[in-house]
């Protein structure tokens, strides 16, 4: 047996379980977007495009928008939030520095629908937080059912997500590259912009995408802390398959989300291989 | 998570989507398929007898019984008395399509009627309970259980309008009532499509569970506006209530005797039905065909209805039950506020039900809903 | 890419601290921004905490200190289970997936075949997929199939999920280990496969075990694959807190979520405690963030 | 690291004596990677006992051949002998040869003696021989103390000597050495030279040692092969090759090398760049006429007063001057585009005060049969 034929084999469990319960099933979800419900209600599988022609009607597109709209802005925030703690943990966390990280940890081992709850307790009209504020003679503020409620329980759920892989390509990064940037007279401002930031581009991009694409996908902040003007694409599809029973719209629905999605995926594959094939670039990966 | 840096090139990218195109070519042998394979019906069709022959899973919506009477029951019967929750009816049917072995569910009148026939639920005689003279007569052959053959009744609920009466004022008794301007912004539509869309249609004076696509259209219109004007479309009235988030809400009449129990200020939430039309809802109690220990489930329903669980039920959901026990203790629950109260017989007439026939009509419905949220 | 803490000097040292307190660097601003983003994350969970033992049944008002929905919780024989059931889930899902991902990690770094590529990329997809569509296509494969919904159907479920997130971890500290220590063992008379056993996997350790603590916590605290492929057995958790949530709620989710974290926390010290008590020497943290070990 | 023995497998032998004292043999090995030759039809002999030497920059193809000795790599054409056995295709765990690696390579969960215990265990030697072999093995690398100890607790030095115990504990017929003390500091390193020589004496192993640093080849070889290019350039004891290189490439590569180009005249002289005539022994085969490059060891310079008659003598000017404490390196400008680099000893007689100053007039000069042609 070769070399080669030995380590193969490494990846025919997890190769197969991932083709068998992972793409056969996206397929299944291709294949029925195609399909149609019947007289009793049940999906069918079959080739029509009424669901595509549905799914890119001026009604839905908007929704689809949004998502990407609230999951932008999700990770943008995420990345302001997440970029100068986990600066400060990898710079100046010191011994503490793994205490640092498991108590950023800590509060995602509430489960997120709690979480989310929470908030709402928090921020509700009559809320903590707006009772606070009544007694320091600030009226009532509405911040639940709102876009901005929306994005800030998107935010609470995947910032994580951001820190842990900027804080992982922090702490790989040679402290010494930073005293060298100061040594050819870089103000800590343009140290920051040309040497420590390119040199964390992969954590930053890896951050961005983990928190970005299933923000799109989230029906949970939406449904506990959104207003009627909310809507995600996650509720709709979500709504389509457990509400309105309408198993073929709702798999279009998902492929469509999945399109908008793959150009985002795709672009972040590709910036990978850009960066495996420059590899002074790629030092910092 | 640190390592999600794949060296990837364009030509290994596309030989990945290669093998999913061959997948896909494989998946064309599918058309016609149904994706749920049909359920396997017993052959028998026997009556079923209220004794004990196993364990039971009940599949019910979330904190919708007393715990403790679950308890007393598998202590007394030595069986264990297992559940599962649904968020939706339309969910309870999809995973019950899809062939759960559940022994007891709790249907509404509609979606009872629908599982009857497609031949889903076990036939039994109401007689053979021990205590269905309680049964409110209401309930006695209504029209999706001619013959008393499969449903029996475990809560009754009407639909109306929540308010505070300590920031608005002049409500009429009429779904106009939502659009109130004290509640502008501070209103809420339950995340219903029958109740939203019956809302909207009892107010312009349609049916309620009519289908005709331009009434349908202008109940859609009515909704976008009320939607303008609303804070959220939600079903978690209490909380929105509590909170202070809503000062008018759309809402099942149990609700707010949850309401009420939570807040110092009971006195302040009020509850009205509506002149248009007060839909009334009954949520029942009835064996699936897929059930592995019905005799023990139609044990449990007559548990249920026993007068004092019953009325010890209501005390703990704050939904009226329709039978002997239930309706007492319901009455004393909301004592301070009759308008809660609904006495079933009396709505006999005057009450309307949701009861989509086919299909189609409930696809329109659902399409008129989807179209008003993600507007 | 060296082995971290082998080479070079790293980030974060006092002295450097010190030398560095101007401008930008200006640790003092970094500090209170991050203290206030620690307060962002903690202040919720101190609510779910405190209301949890709240005396009256408010998510607004504190009235007084109670165990009473606590009570609630453990005499409720159905939520009990749902404990037991999200516990069990998450134990086997982590067992099952690590040893899986792990395997693909290996062979990933190691084997160069002509489908290592595809096997790359497939095993980043589910990374970057919404949990809904996943959800959705082990929904309709289930169906397909008329595979009842049950248990099993969830594990299999976040498995297929935890499979990428396991892959990652250990891939990363592979990759950093190079292949020298299997190459020293072979060279020593082990066979391949010894050399796997004996040796990588030893050396892997650290990452393994955070790997495994990450689909731990993950499956322990995923609600939408759940609420997808739960069916007519007990369901976990989340999916009754999302029943439960949708129609009001008691503070009995605020204690269900406070259990859950003493449950979570328990694991993680365990996990810290106990490669010590086997007498290894790595920081406890350091494996679970997958830093480093031996 | 008295009383330490770990018996010999063989009788020390002397140098390269070949025929039955054999130890490996390369017959015509090529190893290529893709359209890259590593290693390109090299032959090699290694007599038992011996201290050989694979010396080169990097990209040489040294390791590469090592590890194909080690059977990590299979050679593409040719054959390898071991001890007469060709073992092309025996995999590294059926193969009597070990590595020290470069990285050391130890088992970081696996304490110090678990590290030098892991071969022994492979090949089920018994325990308590097991254990004694250990002991062994640790005191010869003088570790005796550390057998409880994590590889991560130990120095680079230890760290080395494990590697070489965990190695020399299986008594293999060929030890490979890939780089050992690269990642050490030079003091340690010096004392790690002579202690690994020393060993190797002791348990008269055949050592294969990979290095790029030519002093460190030099110092501790029998013999050396200087490998470019894949290929083997010269080989033979340190004198030789220092002394005697065979080529350019050599004589630049081993040690500071004075290279003047020049052309061979009738006379049996070389005229150089600057139109110096210079009498050096002729290599066969070269004729009038032909292009050679000239080479002076800068030891071999006599500098100023110390130039006698006899000598090839030629002057320039002092362009730089390096004190080393022990001699100082002077380069010298002798026009037309010619340096030569002299090293003038720190003798009794001679001080540092004796400056020589950039610009400064210099007399160099050598003895003819220190010169060498080469072509």
């Amino acid at each position: 047996m070769s070399e080669h034929g030995f380590w193969s084999r490494f990846l025919l469990p997890g190769g197969l379980w991932l083709f068998l319960l992972f793409v056969v099933p996206i397929c299944l979800v291709l294949a029925l977007s195609f399909g149609y419900t019947d007289d009793l209600g049940r999906a069918v599988y079959a080739f029509r495009l009424d669901n595509y022609a549905d799914a890119f009607d001026p009604l839905y597109i908007p929704v689809l928008l949004r998502s990407i709209g609230y999951a932008l802005a999700t990770a943008a925030i995420c990345l302001l939030l997440g970029y100068p703690i986990a600066y400060y943990i990898a710079r100046y966390g010191g011994r503490h520095k793994h205490l640092l990280i498991a108590m950023l940890v800590i509060p995602f081992f509430v489960n997120y629908l709690v979480r989310t709850y929470a908030w709402v307790a928090l921020l509700a009209d009559e809320g903590l937080l707006n009772s606070l504020l009544g007694d320091v003679g600030i009226s009532e503020i509405q911040f639940v059912n709102t876009p901005y409620a929306v994005i800030g329980g998107l935010v609470y759920g995947y910032l994580v997500f951001m820190i842990l892989p900027i804080y992982a390509s922090l702490e790989r990064m040679d402290g010494s590259l930073i005293e060298a940037g100061k040594d050819l007279f870089g103000t800590p401002a343009r140290v920051f912009l040309h040497v420590t930031l390119p040199q964390t581009k992969q954590g930053i991009l890896a951050g961005c995408v983990l928190v970005f694409l299933p923000a799109v996908g989230d029906f949970v902040a939406a449904q506990l802390l959104g207003g009627p003007d909310t809507y995600m694409v996650g509720n709709l599809i979500q709504e389509q398959f457990f509400t309105a029973s309408n198993w073929p719209f709702g798999s279009s629905l998902t492929v469509v989300m999945m399109l908008f999605l793959s150009i985002w995926m795709f672009g972040y594959l590709r910036s990978a291989a850009r960066e495996a094939r420059d590899p002074v670039a790629a030092e910092g990966a | 998570m640190s390592a999600l840096d794949p060296r990837l090139s364009r030509r290994q990218l596309l030989r990945a989507g290669a093998g999913g195109a061959l997948g896909l070519y494989g998946l064309g042998a599918l058309g016609g398929c149904t994706v749920s394979r049909p359920i396997e019906k017993p052959e028998s069709t026997a009556a079923v007898k209220p004794e004990i022959d196993g364990d039971i899973l009940l599949y019910n919506w979330a904190q919708y019984m007393d715990p403790d009477i679950k308890k007393r029951f598998s202590e007394k019967y030595g069986v264990a008395v297992n559940e599962v929750n649904f968020d939706n009816l339309e969910a309870m049917v999809t995973k019950l399509r899809a062939g759960g072995h559940y022994d007891l569910i709790w249907p509404s009148t509609e979606y009872a009627f629908r599982l009857q026939q497609e031949g889903l639920l076990h036939r039994f005689h109401r007689d053979s309970l021990a205590h269905a003279d309680g049964i409110s007569s209401f309930y006695d052959g209504g029209w999706w259980d001619p013959n008393n053959e499969y449903t029996i009744p475990y809560a009754y609920y009407t639909t109306g309008i929540a308010w505070r009466n300590d920031v608005v004022s002049g409500m009429a008794g009429s779904w106009n009532d939502l659009t109130n301007p004290d509640g502008a912004g501070k209103m809420f539509i339950l995340d219903d499509f029958q109740e939203a869309i019956g809302e909207a249609n009892l107010l312009n004076g349609w049916d309620l569970n009519t289908a005709d696509p331009n009434q349908l259209e202008v109940s859609k219109q009515t909704l976008l506006e009320q939607k303008e004007f609303a804070r959220g479309i939600s079903t978690n009235s209490v909380q929105n209530l509590v909170n202070g988030s809503a000062v008018i809400h759309q809402a099942w009449n149990g609700d707010i005797v949850n309401v009420r129990n939570q807040v110092d200020n009971p006195e302040d939430f009020s509850y009205e039905t509506c002149k248009e039309g007060v839909p009334v809802g009954s949520d029942l109690m009835c064996i699936p065909i897929t059930a592995r220990s019905p005799g023990t489930a139609l044990k449990f329903m007559d548990w249920i209805i026993e007068p004092d669980n019953a009325a010890q039920n209501v005390t703990w959901n704050g939904y009226p039950q329709p039978v002997e026990g239930g309706k007492q203790a319901f009455a004393g629950l909301v004592k301070d506020e009759p308008s809660i109260d609904v006495d079933i017989e009396e709505l006999g007439d005057g009450g309307m039900e949701y009861r989509l026939d086919n299909a189609e009509d409930r696809a329109l419905w659902n399409q008129v809903w989807t179209e008003v949220k993600a507007s | 890419m060296s082995g971290a803490t082998a080479t070079g000097p790293r980030l974060g040292s006092r002295r450097r601290a010190r030398r560095d307190e101007e401008g930008f660097d200006k640790p003092r601003f970094l500090r209170v921004y991050s203290w206030l983003v620690y307060l962002y994350l903690f202040v919720p969970i101190a609510v779910v905490v405190l209301f949890s033992f709240n005396s009256v049944k408010s998510l607004q008002s504190f009235r007084g200190f109670s165990l009473q929905w606590y009570r609630d919780f453990l005499s409720d024989e159905t939520l009990r289970e749902s404990l037991f059931v999200s516990l069990s889930i998450a134990a086997i899902t982590m067992v099952i997936a690590t040893v899986i991902g792990t395997a693909l990690a290996i062979g990933l770094v190691r084997a160069r075949t002509r489908w290592s590529p595809a096997a790359n990329i497939l095993m980043l997809v589910p990374l970057v997929t919404p949990e809904i569509v996943a959800g959705i296509s082990a929904l309709l494969l289930f169906s397909q199939l008329g595979i009842q919904l049950s248990f099993w159907t969830i594990v299999i479920a976040h498995i297929t999920f935890s499979i990428s997130y396991v892959t990652v971890v250990v891939r990363g500290r592979l990759a950093s280990m190079g292949d020298e220590v299997e190459q020293a063992a072979m060279d020593l008379g082990a066979t391949r496969l010894q050399a796997v056993r004996l040796v990588l996997v030893p050396g892997l350790w650290p990452a393994i075990v955070a790997a495994g603590l990450l689909t731990f916590a993950l499956s322990f605290d995923d609600f939408v694959l759940s609420f997808f492929t739960t069916g007519e057995d007990v369901q976990p958790l989340p999916v009754r807190i999302w029943s439960a949530i949708r129609f009001g709620v008691s503070p009995t989710i605020n204690a269900i979520g406070t259990l859950m974290m003493v449950v979570s926390l328990t694991a993680i010290v365990a996990a810290v405690l106990l490669p010590r008590l086997f007498g290894r020497r790595e920081s406890g943290i350091k494996v679970l963030t997958g830093q480093e070990g031996g | 690291m008295e009383g330490a023995t770990v018996e010999p497998v063989e009788p020390a032998g002397g140098t390269g004596d070949g025929g039955d004292g054999e130890a490996i043999r390369l017959e015509s090995v090529t190893k290529r990677f893709g359209d890259f030759t590593a290693v390109d039809a090299i032959d090699l002999t290694i007599a038992k006992g011996e201290f050989f030497s694979l010396l080169g920059p990097s990209g040489c193809g040294k390791t590469t051949t090592l590890r194909m000795l080690a059977g990590f790599e299979v050679p593409t054409e040719g054959r390898i002998l071991l001890e007469g056995e060709p073992v092309e295709d025996v995999p590294p765990y059926e193969r009597n040869v070990n590595m020290v690696f470069q990285s050391y390579a130890l088992f970081g969960h696996l304490d110090v003696a678990g590290n030098v215990a892991f071969g022994l265990k492979r090949r089920k030697v018994p325990k308590d021989e097991i254990e004694r072999r250990v002991a062994d093995a640790l005191e010869l690398v003088s570790l005796g103390n550390r057998a409880k100890s994590r590889p991560s607790e130990l120095s680079g030095g230890q760290r080395q000597r494990v590697a070489l115990a965990r190695a020399l504990v299986n008594h293999p017929a060929v030890l490979l050495l890939d780089e050992p003390l690269g990642a050490l500091d030079l003091k340690l390193r010096r004392q790690m030279q002579v202690e690994l020589k020393q060993i190797q004496r002791e348990v008269g192993i055949t050592f294969v040692y990979v290095t790029h640093d030519q002093e460190e080849a030099l110092s501790m070889s029998d013999r050396i092969a200087v490998m470019s290019e894949g290929r083997v350039a010269q080989c033979g004891a340190p004198e030789d090759v220092y002394e005697h290189p065979t080529e350019e490439f050599v004589a630049g590569f081993i040690g500071i090398s004075n290279l003047l180009e020049g052309v061979v005249e009738g006379s049996g002289t070389v005229k150089v760049a600057t139109g110096d005539r210079i009498a050096a022994p002729l290599p066969e085969g070269c004729g009038p006429g032909d292009t050679v490059q000239l080479s002076v060891r800068p030891e071999k310079i006599a500098v100023d007063e110390d130039v006698e008659p006899g000598m090839v003598s030629m002057s320039g000017r002092v362009v730089s001057r390096v004190y080393h404490g022990v001699n100082t390196q002077i380069t010298v400008d002798l026009g037309h585009g010619a340096h030569l680099v002299a090293l003038e000893q720190q003798t009794y007689t001679a001080s540092a005060d004796d400056r020589w100053e950039e610009g400064m007039e210099i007399k160099l000069g050598w003895h003819p049969e220190n010169c060498l042609v080469l072509r």
